[in-house]
């Protein structure tokens, strides 16, 4: 297919209308509305359904409706709206129900701005909602990234029967670059036809539930759930930048991971040997490679745009090997290239 | 050695400058490089100020946001004052010079470019394309784009709606790019 | 002697005792909804959207397709499985905690946008699961264990007339309020539940039954004096009656 | 002759079909069941006055009663019914 | 004072209220509607306010209007609820409001069961709500402590004015103990006198607010909030409990902790040398006394009522210095002294 | 020439450019505001509780102590502040999107429990602040960048009433629709808005005043393109009036 | 005579209170302010029309109009006031 | 060595187990012990079955939760089922005869008695009064604490609306005791 010029928001947008997304749940919030308005001209055009929901709460109860019918349905946020969602997300994932939830996340906390910030990994990975479950957690760095993990996204949320959140920022949601988009998905008419709702004819009832209330139940279910997380580890995805000689290795995702290879790029041309591991899936963490980096003496050093939260789950990662400095791209400041100059060529020359 | 160029547009909200940011971006993919557009959008979506950003190179792109950009088009006086002093050294700076005092100029350090563009643009029969104006001296100051293919992408930014514009706006640049001779 | 079966239990019913304490209303009102999709031939088109209150556990006594809302939620939920499966009979059935407070939001935007939804509203005026507090739909006077010394208007306003509300929304086609205390008002609520069910299959829209009911467990009554209570207190402030009817006969 | 036959270990001991049978022949029985209620029952165990109408089946939360109608009732019940609609 | 027998949802009700609370904002949920039912009768009785919200969204945010006015105020919930009050909570840290809010942790996710569990330990710790902020979490293991800890819950969200979280779970919240309450405090009426909001009388208006749009704005303010939560951390309490000849740590908080005591007390006379750290504040958590029992070469084992949360902050704290094993007592089974005595002698007795 | 200055700008409007648009009529509300406040001598014990949409920096242009809430949820906010001080004058302000959809139960409760506070509902059909989508008042027809084809009621429903669905919950004491797209109309709704007012200041219970608004930039229109379309289409469907006033007068 | 005076920094050009002015004599002018409006004159400076009602001032969303009212206008203008509430 | 005792008391919902259980721990308290008390509550809080469990000793107490009770209290069939089994050896069983077939006791393993407390609690006057004749007799049994303590805590547990019912409860639980004498 001819390359196209589009948004970050839109590629996801048309990612999810190509992998058969048909039904499109959403409250208009800064900086993700260009995907509430392309879905509200394109779901109708392919037969889908658009709803703008009431509320945050509402659109994510709407996905769990759209979820336990099997059917490939989307919504979309920000940081404060994310927040609404999070009890929907727990019902979610503790009712086996698939659905791809996007985050563009901006400034917090609070209102806080309308800027890239990545204030919200722990929300994301470490689940902010009540109970142990997880979500599959994918972080674009490119807008052909956004539109290829939307892709993603859905057969993941299906193959896993979960919740699955592609985790942006104004950044890659705002800015445009040329895609190469694919060939639509024919969804399966029989997706889901194991487990989703359609009518009890013929067969026992079904009946999707997070309540589990007999002797033992609620442990099973949630000794079945970390099985299942487990098995999920297999998706884990990151992208390496000239690791194989680096001395120092950054740890880096989303848009900064992406400009953060700007800063090394140039950094190289002065000799300096710096390197980037990428996470693109951020649940599951890339853990293996940065601790068999680790395992080479190689020093590590994360940045985030926020005040250090995947820094924790890199430090778990190589815990004990090595140790793993931080740099904070304050939230509410724009990134550039530039900033991360001094804080690289410190931690490589420090000791 | 690849192409590499980096620019802020910015200007007042009506100016258009998110318009020919997306042009140059059209022309530049046109063109075989590759390229990001990022705008900056302030939660007031209405009047203030405007810019976005455009990197254009024939290598893979890092960063999308630039602190020192290579080069500016600047269509009013605020976007100078604020963008002129962050453009590298030598760097190409577009000025509209209808609306801006070119004393203003950092002529030392800059290739400055001070082009009329409203008088221009009204010239040609609309004040409102002193955006293209801009952005045709723009094209012929930095050189990496041809200007035909910046008027070809035209039809690209402009909705079908106002296609019967595209031949003024062409003229438009290629005015911009005369006064840059 | 000849003789016939008088009255068979619905086939949609599940044979098994319920959690329900004695003379709890919703054993009735599922029995209702059992006979209406019964009698619609609905069952095997049927998903059901729970909520979470006394009725949790609706899908172990009504054999359908079931998805369990978070609490005040249903309606949202019904949006996105009625959205996705146009094709299919979709109801919820909530409480007064769960649909006029928490949910309030909800139930009032799904009217509002007119999903083609039916909504089964089981007033009982407290929260029942959770052990009596107080409702929107708790009544002036009324004690609970958060209005120990009884519902008072000035502080806690007075409780919310959801037939009414509902019915003055513009997507909404019937919106009634029964009662089962007794066989009266029992036989006028199979009929207006089933008019809001034949108003979704026909394509119409919103239909909206509140069912008074009683919670003699919260109450602190026995199920008699219960429905005595429903009859002499709470009829007199919930009328009883179609409030909205857009196929006319009312 | 209708008559009515309860599933005991159903009951709840409510007493709500006590109200609704239009001759008053359901009464409180000493017996509990299993689950520990005491369950209902016809008065003396007299069901000559049972018209078969199946108000006390219908109004049952629990499903507790099962009502057979004799060939005889059968119209009278279903005036009865009428009255009600 | 004499002692008194009540429940750990009524030693908290009671805290609150001889801490000087003088607005309760709450929904009904189990295990801890004890909280609001005392709260309904109390609060009045006490010439405050006593609201049953809507929902835990709008309690959440009648919360933040009463810690805008200086009030102490207090909120409660369990897991599905805490989830609907994230956005909120982001807001109040976002625009440095106290107030005290309590989960009564429960099974999940989703709609779980309503027994006791630790699930919420990441959303209470590492902020389910969006954005860099921290809420201070006291984790009581008595009755007694729970009572104690409100007291101390409310001096530290007007100390930092910032949200406090307690988090208990349906053992404590359910449980009676005997327990000495204190003198009530007579709050200060001019309590948050310099910042609360009463009227713009003869002074400049006062904004309270999360929302930072100039440039730098909200970078400043996340880094102020970061020094304020680095100030916090001298607030960090603990128990240690036959740590001095231990050979292994056990690190578990809230009743788990209490219950591992019982354990090991049994374990000890078995002459096998187990001890334990409960950390009493979840955040600030309680590094550097891990730290340096790591330092003396101690085994560590965590157990939590969850899947494996706080494990990740004991790893933090112990980095490089030993590992710790886990043993997670499931959510859905009641947790017993008898159930952590073999994993307890596993860990001490392998390798 | 003896002249008097027939015009002052209220002392409690900061002396600074707002960020509004040319022609919208927040600037024109939030006058009327503080000249209500201020004829009342309200402005030193007046506690504002901001919302999220365009009036966003209210507080940076009436110059009160004010509290940000949450989208949507200034009325439980306001309820916060109220029961922490009774004493003070607690007023919310709040465009459609926040009120109407996001935060529609938390406006319903508020009013229902009779919450002693004001609410200025500044409904301009679409959500300003995000660039124009559809609110749950967007007219039928209308267009915005969620509903391009225009708001049909048969998909969307039909714009909600909200003055009306206010007047109609127990807890209200006055409830009126007010314009300000012409001088006859401005001082109405001035009265208006005073009577909410003063309801709350007798401590008698709930005022809303619902303000039709015109938003030029969203609507794609003149500003005076946008008031005329206020006149013929908004108020037509919204009527101006009083809907409820406990105190008699209408 | 009264008078109108416009701050026109502050002036949006949004004309509204050309709509009100009972005498019609407010107008669009060619200036731009500095924040790059089009603000709004009396037409052709002729302030004769003025009758000091401060309709325009009072309907101004962006306070940009300082209403001086002449003593001779007072009387009138307080009709005028009347008509409108 | 200190004093130290767990028990599980068990019945239907309606036979006030919850009371006595809270009655033995205030008893406790008052005798200068620790005590603990936990119900377990079901998500239907009405019927069905419910237990507590009340932990005293002398010195504290780690886990308010106990899988393998030293005493058990039966208030009926069910409950005999489901935590006889869970009993230390030699432990102590109070079964509610009245409910309850004393065959299946077991007692080879566990000290048993059996009180007919339904019977005895209607000699008295009122058939729920069972719970207290079962306590009363419990007290008896285990002996760690004085019957008057238990006595004298009734009017903690018994609202001051049934104060009158005081005394009656008072010979419920001497006549328990008296039972297993
Ligand atoms: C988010 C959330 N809040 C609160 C609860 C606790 N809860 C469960 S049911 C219920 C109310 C039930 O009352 P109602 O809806 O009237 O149903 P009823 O039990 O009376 O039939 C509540 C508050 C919950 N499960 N989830
Ligand atoms: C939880 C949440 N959801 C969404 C938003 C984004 N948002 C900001 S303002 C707004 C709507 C504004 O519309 P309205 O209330 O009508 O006010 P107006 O701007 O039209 O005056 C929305 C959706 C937000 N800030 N927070
Ligand atoms: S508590 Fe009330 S609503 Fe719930 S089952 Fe019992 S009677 Fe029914
Ligand atoms: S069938 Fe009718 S008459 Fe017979 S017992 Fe039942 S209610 Fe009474
Ligand atoms: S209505 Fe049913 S449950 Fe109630 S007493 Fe009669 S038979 Fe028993
Ligand atoms: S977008 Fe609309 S509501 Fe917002 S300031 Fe502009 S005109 Fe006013
Ligand atoms: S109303 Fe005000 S802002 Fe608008 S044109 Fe007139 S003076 Fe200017
Ligand atoms: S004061 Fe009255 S007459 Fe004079 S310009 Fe203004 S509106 Fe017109
Ligand atoms: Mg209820
Ligand atoms: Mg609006």
């Amino acid at each position: 297919m001819s390359r196209i010029f589009i948004k970050g928001n839109v590629a996801i947008s048309r990612g999810a209308l190509d992998a058969g997304c048909r039904c499109y749940f959403g409250y208009p919030i800064t900086p993700q509305n260009d995907i509430p308005e392309f879905m509200s001209k394109a779901m109708p055009e392919a037969g889908g359904e658009f709803v703008q929901a009431e509320s945050e709460v509402a659109a994510a109860n709407m996905l769990l409706g759209a979820g336990a019918c099997g059917i490939r349905a989307m919504t979309s946020s920000s940081s404060p709206g994310m927040s609404l969602k999070q009890e929907a997300i727990s019902y979610m994932a503790g009712s086996e129900l698939p659905g791809v939830i996007v985050n563009m996340n901006r400034g917090g906390p609070g209102l806080g701005d309308i800027g890239p910030s990545q204030g919200d990994y722990f929300q994301s990975v470490k689940g902010g909602g009540h109970g142990d479950y997880r979500t599959l957690v994918l972080a674009p760095g490119t807008v052909q990234e956004a539109y290829d993990l939307t892709f993603l996204a859905f057969e993941l949320a299906f193959a896993y029967r979960n919740p699955v959140l592609i985790l942006g920022d104004a950044i890659i949601g705002q800015m445009q670059e040329p895609i190469t988009p694919k060939e639509p998905v024919a969804v399966d008419a029989f997706e889901g036809g194991s487990w989703r709702l359609e009518g009890a004819r013929d067969r026992e009832p079904r009946i999707l539930k997070s309540l589990y209330l007999t002797d033992g139940a609620l442990a099973g279910h949630n000794l079945r759930l970390q099985e299942k997380y487990a098995r999920a580890r297999k998706e884990c995805r990151y992208e390496e930048f000239m690791t194989d000689d680096a001395e120092l290795i950054i740890v880096a995702y989303g848009s900064i991971g992406r400009i953060v290879k700007s800063t090394i790029r140039k950094l190289r041309k002065e000799g300096l040997k710096a390197g980037l591991v990428r996470p693109i899936t951020l649940y599951p963490f890339p853990s293996e490679i940065l601790k068999s980096l680790a395992g080479k003496g190689r020093k590590f050093l994360t940045i985030e745009h926020n005040m250090g939260q995947m820094v924790e789950d890199v430090r778990l990662s190589i815990c004990g090997l090595a140790e793993s400095g931080f740099y904070a791209q304050l939230p509410g400041n724009l990134p550039t290239p530039n900033d991360f100059e001094q804080p690289i060529i410190d931690a490589l020359t420090e000791r | 050695m690849g192409v590499y160029n980096d620019t802020i547009i910015a200007g007042f909200g009506g100016q258009g400058v998110m318009l020919i940011g997306n042009l140059l971006a059209y022309a530049a993919m046109e063109s075989g490089l590759n390229v990001t557009y990022i705008p900056v959008y302030g939660p007031e979506m209405r009047g203030g100020t405007a810019n976005c950003t455009v990197v254009i190179s024939s290598d893979d792109i890092g960063s999308p946001i630039i602190k020192n950009p290579m080069s500016l088009i600047a269509m009013n006086r605020p976007s100078l004052d604020k963008f002129q002093p962050m453009v590298q050294d030598q760097g190409t700076v577009v000025i509209n010079s209808s609306l801006v005092d070119m004393e203003l100029a950092d002529k030392d350090r800059l290739k400055i470019y001070g082009v009329p563009a409203n008088e221009i643009a009204d010239r040609i029969g609309n004040t409102r394309m002193a955006n293209m104006v801009a952005l045709g001296a723009y094209t012929r100051a930095i050189g990496i784009i041809d200007l035909e293919v910046v008027q070809k992408c035209l039809e690209k930014v402009i909705s079908s709606h106002y296609s019967h514009l595209i031949p003024k706006n062409a003229e438009a640049l290629a005015a911009g790019a005369e006064a840059v001779k | 002697m000849e003789e016939i079966l008088a009255y068979r239990s619905p086939s949609l019913l599940a044979d098994i005792p319920s959690h329900y304490c004695p003379g709890c209303h919703h054993g009735t009102v599922h029995k209702l909804v059992a006979q209406c999709l019964e009698e619609l031939g609905l069952g095997n088109d049927t998903i059901c959207v729970g909520s979470i209150g006394c009725s949790v556990f609706i899908y172990n006594y009504i054999l359908l397709d079931t998805v369990e809302a978070p609490h005040g939620r249903a309606p949202a939920v019904a949006t996105g499985v009625k959205r996705s499966r146009p094709d299919k009979f979709v109801f919820t059935y909530q409480g007064d905690g769960d649909l006029a407070s928490i949910g309030l939001a909800e139930i009032m935007h799904a009217a509002n946008r007119g999903e083609k939804i039916s909504v089964v509203f089981v007033n009982n005026t407290v929260y029942g699961m959770t052990g009596g507090q107080m409702a929107p739909t708790t009544m002036i006077g009324q004690k609970t264990t958060t209005c120990p010394g009884g519902r008072c208007a000035d502080r806690e306003g007075l409780p919310m007339k959801m037939a009414e509300i509902i019915a003055g929304l513009g997507g909404v086609s019937y919106s009634a309020r029964v009662a089962v205390n007794n066989i009266k008002n029992f036989k006028k609520a199979k009929k207006a539940l089933k008019k809001a069910f034949e108003i979704q299959i026909s394509g119409k829209g919103f239909g909206f039954v509140e069912f008074l009911a009683s919670c003699p467990t919260n109450w602190k009554m026995t199920s008699i004096a219960a429905n005595e209570r429903l009859e002499k207190e709470m009829i007199p402030f919930f009328p009883l009656g179609v409030f909205k009817d857009t196929q006319g006969e009312s | 002759m209708s008559r009515v036959v309860f599933r005991e270990e159903r009951c709840k001991g409510c007493l709500l079909c006590t109200e609704v049978c239009p001759t008053e022949i359901l009464v409180q029985s000493d017996r509990f069941n299993k689950q520990g209620y005491k369950v209902v029952c016809v008065k003396n165990g007299d069901m000559e006055g049972c018209k078969g109408c199946a108000f006390c089946a219908e109004i049952c939360p629990d499903e507790a009663i099962i009502v057979y109608r004799s060939k005889k009732d059968s119209e009278e019940s279903e005036e009865l019914e009428e009255a009600h609609v």
